[in-house]
């Protein structure tokens, strides 16, 4: 077990550098790295003395060093758009995207997975086929296109909720969190939905099939025959045995879903970390994109090492094999 | 005889498949004294462990019982409400299946599953239950219960996985534990072992067993008595050492001419032409028709159930009526 | 010595059971024909359309943003309305269903080709490059496609091509997965060992016994992927980074749409989006009933 | 061992190591505190050698290496040691199988047959592609094998998922004899085959052996089909063989402990039908490969287990004039 950890420590490392280097040569060696570090406008003398201080004039790998360095200090150079450090702004930014996506993932996955198990237990039920329904199309539609019917339906028609923007926040240890008042809850409402569609319906398909194939198999008719009641064989013993794989969907699903908050975000200009980087695409503000690039690298890293360690701590097939 | 525990008559189970219905089980009647082991015997494919299920009503869709009635101490199975049923399930009749490996949860610990099954019939704290199962594995051979009670399925070997099955259906000293192809994964070593042991624990217990198998020879050894099935139908019945000297059925004595122990060494076996009917399409009358040499235009309607004391068979031209005349004999 | 042989079942070759079967679900049928209809009427467009979209010139601003059954200046009645550049809306989403069609396939196609060889080819040469291989799309799958598709298309810029490319990028990891396990799972059953020991050389056996029985589950990727890629595509049309602004497809249109929507002209965003979903739903419609016909577990 | 059998096995040795991944190793430098490789001992220095046209069962319960045996002899597994050869020839050279002599039939009907492929070109690929027949004579090749295991010509144009299994292990045997083998590699042929089928297909092995003079390996957990179709019977036992000899006196006098209590554990029935009520099992657990027991590796369920069984690896030695035990104190005298 150990000798896993360790393995997937060195793994990250290696990745992390690679994905430092594709960012280092996309961003920087690509384009004229200048343009990337101070704003067009600014005059000559300021622009020599730049190149000097971050070393352009230096052969590449020398600059790829100094490049790593400043990765290392959390130095990502100044945002052109909002000429603060970038670190400090993606961080401000931060706690709203993962506020909804926490929220959808976990509705996602509580809604989702009984649903699912129920299509699966019983699949000729009528239940059970509106399920189904439901799943498609929330598997099917563009997360930007349910964004606007809600809008469309909510805001516009009945007007019960706001179409947009954050709402007031609450700072706790200097972090603004929306969560805790009520016109936070009413302005995440949306969003959060927006987002957790999409995961729900994938959650309900992943459980439907795992519990369907799992009913079928002698452990379940052999429960039966012992007289567990079929909430017992439902809740111990199925949910047991297809969590190992919704497990693996659910850690990839959460580092998908924070990407698709740029698009939520997008619709209901929800000032997240989502916003922030379609922003900065579009005005070509490069350092945000190479510290947004790189910090959500590490975010998925890590959450494909945590689920490959809750993976194993759920299998014991998978642990050290002890003969007996 | 002891008095009659399980009485099956006229049971019938199909399958709705796309090709239509298929009987699995068409009409099957028979009785398990207390105490008594009887041998459920056929190829695959004829009903026999569609029979052992239905008794308990285990069969899942797309299959279901179509008729007939199972009393237990004369209660009504069939059609009995499920909470009812279910208080039945593993307290007064059990189940043992084919492959160990299958039958217990990958990773839930033994103890865990063991628990789950005690707690379904008995309400009792968890020393108690650990007490209750360390007795139930020491019960089966087990050795050091206390270790394997802790293990993960995967953490023992076939043998051992099956008696931890077993043990578990012994749990609740069921009135009749019903096993299909319990030994048939398992080494002739290790199956030898299990059989003894079932031998030992049902005989004090006074637990009856159907066990449900294709091996003549590895029911022989357990059964009092032989049921043979062919094609959803029970077509012989009677006490295991008459029925393998002197089969009334051409298909018994055909099954038990064809096991190479039989023949001498190299000598070509005697074989049983053709090969079963698939359960969609039964052919007309006696379904062993177009694999019988003794058929004749009368086997087009289906024979009815000749008895004779304890024995009884489904056949217009029985052999063995008179003397101990072998199939082989009587073919050339 | 010849035994009686029971009556033959008549000739039935896998594919032909494989449609039977697929025929008897209806909501499959169904799902399949809309899809037919979908892709007629895409490789129709030009000679169908009332109007070409793309064409600048044809397009009259006074009769912007018309609701559906509007009748245009040029004497044409608009079934579905009118968007901001005074586009008939129908035309545009028909046009907008071929483009999305093209994007889908063409990246669905290259990404199917690259990842199942690559997974195949990891498959059969086992060992440590196997395993490289196979670390890589692991790392890879755990990077959300719509990212990558993102940070590709802002990096490459504007176009098909590049946005074919970002798509292949974020897809090609599902088909090389699934390709190595189906390869792994058949490459250890009896009738690969049989060949091999007839002898049979490595590389015919690969081809001409496992490649094929690799198919099946493959498909169901390609009919998923296709489906993903249509709404990656429209997604980041949507954010404005697919495909330009002079051929919307069907995520452009729901996009400019969009400001619309709040004063009440709903059909410029509603309508391109049903089409949209219309089509993504067909495809994992027929995705789901190929997956549950190839799964022998839940074989009838 | 003087190798004059037609399928010579020479001290064949077949072990399966399973190499930790480089991190373990890494840490084994390190800190020396990683798991070593785990080693599977399949088969252990045997050797087995079949005369022309004769049939030698293998017998032996999971485990015990009779499978791998038969893979190496067919040439489908390399041994890691010793070397196998028909009619002097080498069945492998490195990695790869060199002959066309020795064919393979496996156990499960269902999954030896490639789903996609039509019966008829599964027979005929093999003679093709190695030059016995052209093309133009594939079909009436194909009837002609067809006939030879009892099917019928108009099978060549179905698919396997339209033949019961029984059919299914005839096309099987046509795909082996198609390669107009010398030898024959069973493989537990009828073991997942019901009592009625599986009596067809002995009698059709018989009838091959007699008609075509086939030298056949006959792999199975199931003795009285073994003593049924086998002149010589071999009895392995995690990886080792522990008796060989003429199948009749295997079966009355065993001279080797395990073989005497395999026979005891076998529920039989008696010829004139009667069931055999008393068997006897064996004590204990079949140990595993992964932790071969010192000594005489079943000294631990032996009956008649001394102080040397612990400690001595008895070797097979001639206890008769064509048979052999491993055994330091055969059953009936040395």
């Amino acid at each position: 077990m150990f000798a896993f950890v360790v393995q997937r420590l060195l793994q990250a490392v290696i990745v992390m550098f690679v994905i430092s280097a594709m960012v280092f040569v996309g961003v920087y060696a690509v384009g004229n790295p200048i343009d990337v570090m101070i704003a067009p406008d600014v005059t000559q003398e300021i622009r020599q003395a730049t190149i000097r201080a971050y070393g352009f004039d230096q052969p590449l790998w020398v600059q790829y060093g100094i490049f790593l360095q400043r990765l290392a200090s959390g130095d990502f150079g100044r945002s052109f758009v909002y000429n603060m450090p970038v670190l400090g702004l993606i961080l401000s930014r931060l706690p709203a995207t993962l506020e909804i996506t926490v929220a959808a993932v976990m509705g996602a996955t509580l809604l989702g997975i009984p649903l699912g198990m129920y299509a699966g237990y019983a699949p000729e039920s009528r239940v059970s086929k509106t399920i189904m329904a439901v799943s498609v199309l929330g598997f099917s539609v563009p997360t930007f296109w349910i964004g606007l019917v809600l809008i469309f339906t909510f805001a516009v028609n009945l007007g019960v909720l706001p179409a947009g923007g954050r709402g007031n926040t609450i700072s706790i240890l200097g972090v603004q969190w929306s969560f805790l008042t009520t016109n936070g809850l009413m302005h995440m409402l949306l969003p959060a939905v927006n987002l957790a569609l999409f995961k729900m319906a994938l959650m309900i398909r992943l459980a439907r099939a795992g519990t369907r194939e799992v009913m079928l198999t002698d452990m379940v008719r052999f429960a039966r025959a012992t007289g567990q009641s079929e909430w017992t064989i439902l809740s111990r013993h199925v949910l047991r045995l297809i969590a190992i794989p919704l497990v693996t969907v659910f850690g990839l699903e959460f580092g998908s879903t924070l990407a698709f908050a740029v698009v939520t975000e997008t619709i209901f200009s929800w000032p997240g970390v989502g916003k922030l980087i379609i922003d900065s695409i579009s005005t070509l503000d490069r350092p945000v994109m190479v510290a947004y690039l790189m910090l959500v690298s590490l975010l998925f890293i890590t959450i494909n090492l945590v689920v490959d360690i809750v993976y194993i701590a759920l299998d014991p097939r998978l642990r050290a094999r002890k003969t007996t | 005889m002891n008095p009659v525990l399980l009485r099956v008559r006229d049971l019938k189970a199909e399958f709705v498949t796309r090709a239509g219905v298929a009987r699995a089980v068409d009409g099957v009647s028979f009785d398990v004294h207390a105490g008594e082991i009887v041998g459920l015997v056929g190829e695959s494919g004829c009903g026999k462990s569609v029979t052992g299920y239905s008794i308990l009503g285990l069969i899942d869709a797309p299959g279901r019982i179509a008729g007939g009635s199972v009393q237990l101490d004369g209660q009504e199975l069939i059609g009995m409400p499920h909470q009812q049923l279910r208080a039945l399930r593993g307290r007064r009749i059990a189940m043992v299946f084919q492959d160990p490996m299958s039958t217990l949860n990958p990773v839930l610990t033994v103890s865990a599953q063991m628990n789950m099954a005690i707690q379904s019939h008995r309400r009792c704290e968890a020393a108690q239950m650990r007490q209750h199962a360390l007795s139930a594995l020491a019960k089966v051979g087990i050795p050091d219960p206390e270790r394997r009670l802790m293990a993960y399925p995967h953490e023992l070997s076939g043998g051992m996985r099956q008696r931890v099955a077993i043990a578990i259906a012994f749990l609740h000293q069921p009135a009749l534990v019903i096993c299909d192809e319990p030994t048939t994964a398992l080494d002739v070593s290790i199956q030898a072992q299990i059989l003894v042991e079932m031998k030992t624990l049902v005989r004090e217990a006074g637990i009856s067993l159907i066990w449900i198998s294709h091996d003549l020879a590895t029911v022989s050894v357990l059964a009092s008595r032989l049921l043979v099935m062919y094609a959803g139908r029970l077509i012989e019945e009677g006490p295991t050492e008459e029925v393998l000297r002197r089969p009334r059925h051409p298909y018994t004595q055909g099954l038990i001419d064809s096991l190479p122990s039989r023949a001498k060494p190299g000598q070509d076996l005697v074989q049983i032409p053709g090969s079963a009917p698939p359960l969609g399409e039964l052919p007309l009358g006696c379904a062993f028709r177009d694999r019988c040499q003794f058929a004749s235009s009368v086997c087009f309607t289906a024979p009815a159930q000749t008895v004779d004391h304890q024995r009884s068979w489904r056949c217009h031209h029985p052999l063995n009526v008179g003397g101990p005349v072998r199939l082989a004999d009587a073919g050339q | 010595m010849s035994t009686d042989m029971q009556a033959l079942v008549p000739l039935q070759t896998p594919m032909r059971i494989f449609f039977d079967e697929f025929l008897e679900n209806r909501i499959a049928t169904v799902a399949v024909t809309v899809l037919f209809v979908i892709i007629i009427l895409a490789l129709s467009a030009p000679l169908i359309t009332p109007q070409n979209p793309y064409d600048l010139a044809t397009l009259v601003l006074t009769d912007a943003r018309r609701p559906p059954g509007f009748v245009g200046s040029n004497g044409f009645t608009h079934w579905l309305g009118t968007d901001a550049q005074g586009r008939d809306l129908l035309s545009a989403i028909i046009y907008g269903l071929r483009i999305s069609l093209q994007v889908g396939f063409t990246a669905g196609v290259i990404a199917f080709l690259l990842g199942a060889s690559l997974g195949t080819l990891a498959g059969f040469i086992g060992g440590r490059t196997e395993a490289l291989i196979m670390r890589i799309i692991d790392l890879q799958l755990s990077f959300p496609a719509i990212l990558l598709a993102l940070v590709l298309a802002a990096l490459l810029g504007q176009g098909k091509w590049q946005l074919i490319a970002a798509l292949v990028t974020a897809q090609y990891a599902y088909f090389a997965r699934t390709a190595h396990g189906a390869a792994t799972a058949e490459r250890s059953k009896d009738y690969v060992e049989a060949a091999l020991s007839t002898p049979l050389t490595p590389t015919r056996v690969a081809l001409r016994h496992v490649l094929p029985n690799c198919l099946p589950p493959l498909i169901v990727v390609v009919t998923v992927q296709v489906a993903n890629s249509i709404a990656l595509e429209a997604t980041l049309s949507f954010l404005g980074l697919g495909l330009p602004v002079s051929e919307p497809s069907l995520g452009m249109l729901i996009s400019n749409g969009f400001q619309y929507m709040l004063s009440g002209r709903y059909w410029i965003s509603i309508y391109p989006g049903l089409a949209l979903i219309a089509l993504i739903v067909c495809l994992n419609l027929v995705g789901d009933q190929i997956r549950d016909q190839l799964n022998p577990r839940l074989k009838r | 061992m003087s190798s004059t059998g037609f399928i010579d096995l020479d001290r064949i040795t077949r072990r399966f190591t399973s190499i930790p991944p480089f991190t373990q190793r890494l840490l084994k430098r390190l800190g020396g505190f990683a798991a070593s490789p785990t080693v599977v001992y399949a088969v252990e220095g045997v050797s087995l050698s079949l005369a022309h046209g004769e049939t030698l069962g293998l017998v032996g319960e999971s485990g015990c290496g009779k499978s791998t045996l038969g893979r190496v002899a067919a040439g489908i597994l390399p041994a890691t040691a010793g070397n196998a050869t028909v009619a002097g020839e080498a069945v492998m050279v490195d990695g790869r199988k060199t002959t066309t002599r020795i064919q393979m039939v496996f156990q499960d009907p269902y999954a030896s047959l490639n789903p996609r492929m039509r019966i008829g070109e599964t027979i005929a690929e093999g003679p093709v592609s190695h030059g016995m027949i052209t093309k133009a004579q594939s079909a009436s090749d194909v009837n002609r094998w067809l006939n030879a295991v009892g099917l019928d010509a108009s099978a060549a144009q179905r698919f396997p998922h339209q033949f019961s299994g029984g059919q299914r292990q005839r096309v099987a045997i046509a795909r082996a004899l198609a390669m107009r083998p010398d030898a024959l590699v069973c493989d537990e042929p009828v073991a997942s085959l019901d009592v009625s089928i599986q009596a067809q297909i002995i009698n059709l092995f018989l009838s091959l052996r007699r008609e075509l003079n086939l030298t056949m390996l006959f792999i199975s957990h199931d003795l009285s089909v073994v003593r049924h179709v086998s002149d010589r019977v071999a009895i392995m036992y995690l990886g080792r063989i522990v008796e060989l000899g003429p199948t009749e006196r295997i079966f009355t006098a065993p001279r080797h402990p395990y073989t005497r209590a395999l026979l005891d554990s076998a529920p039989r029935l008696a010829a004139d039908g009667a069931p055999m009520q008393d068997i006897q099992p064996i004590r204990g657990e079949l140990p595993s490969p992964i932790h071969p027991p010192p000594g005489c590796a079943f000294h631990q369920r032996c009956a008649y287990a001394q102080e040397r069984c612990r400690t001595e690896l008895p070797a097979l030695r001639a206890t008769g004039k064509s048979d052999q035990a491993a055994c330091h104190f055969p059953l009936g005298g040395p």
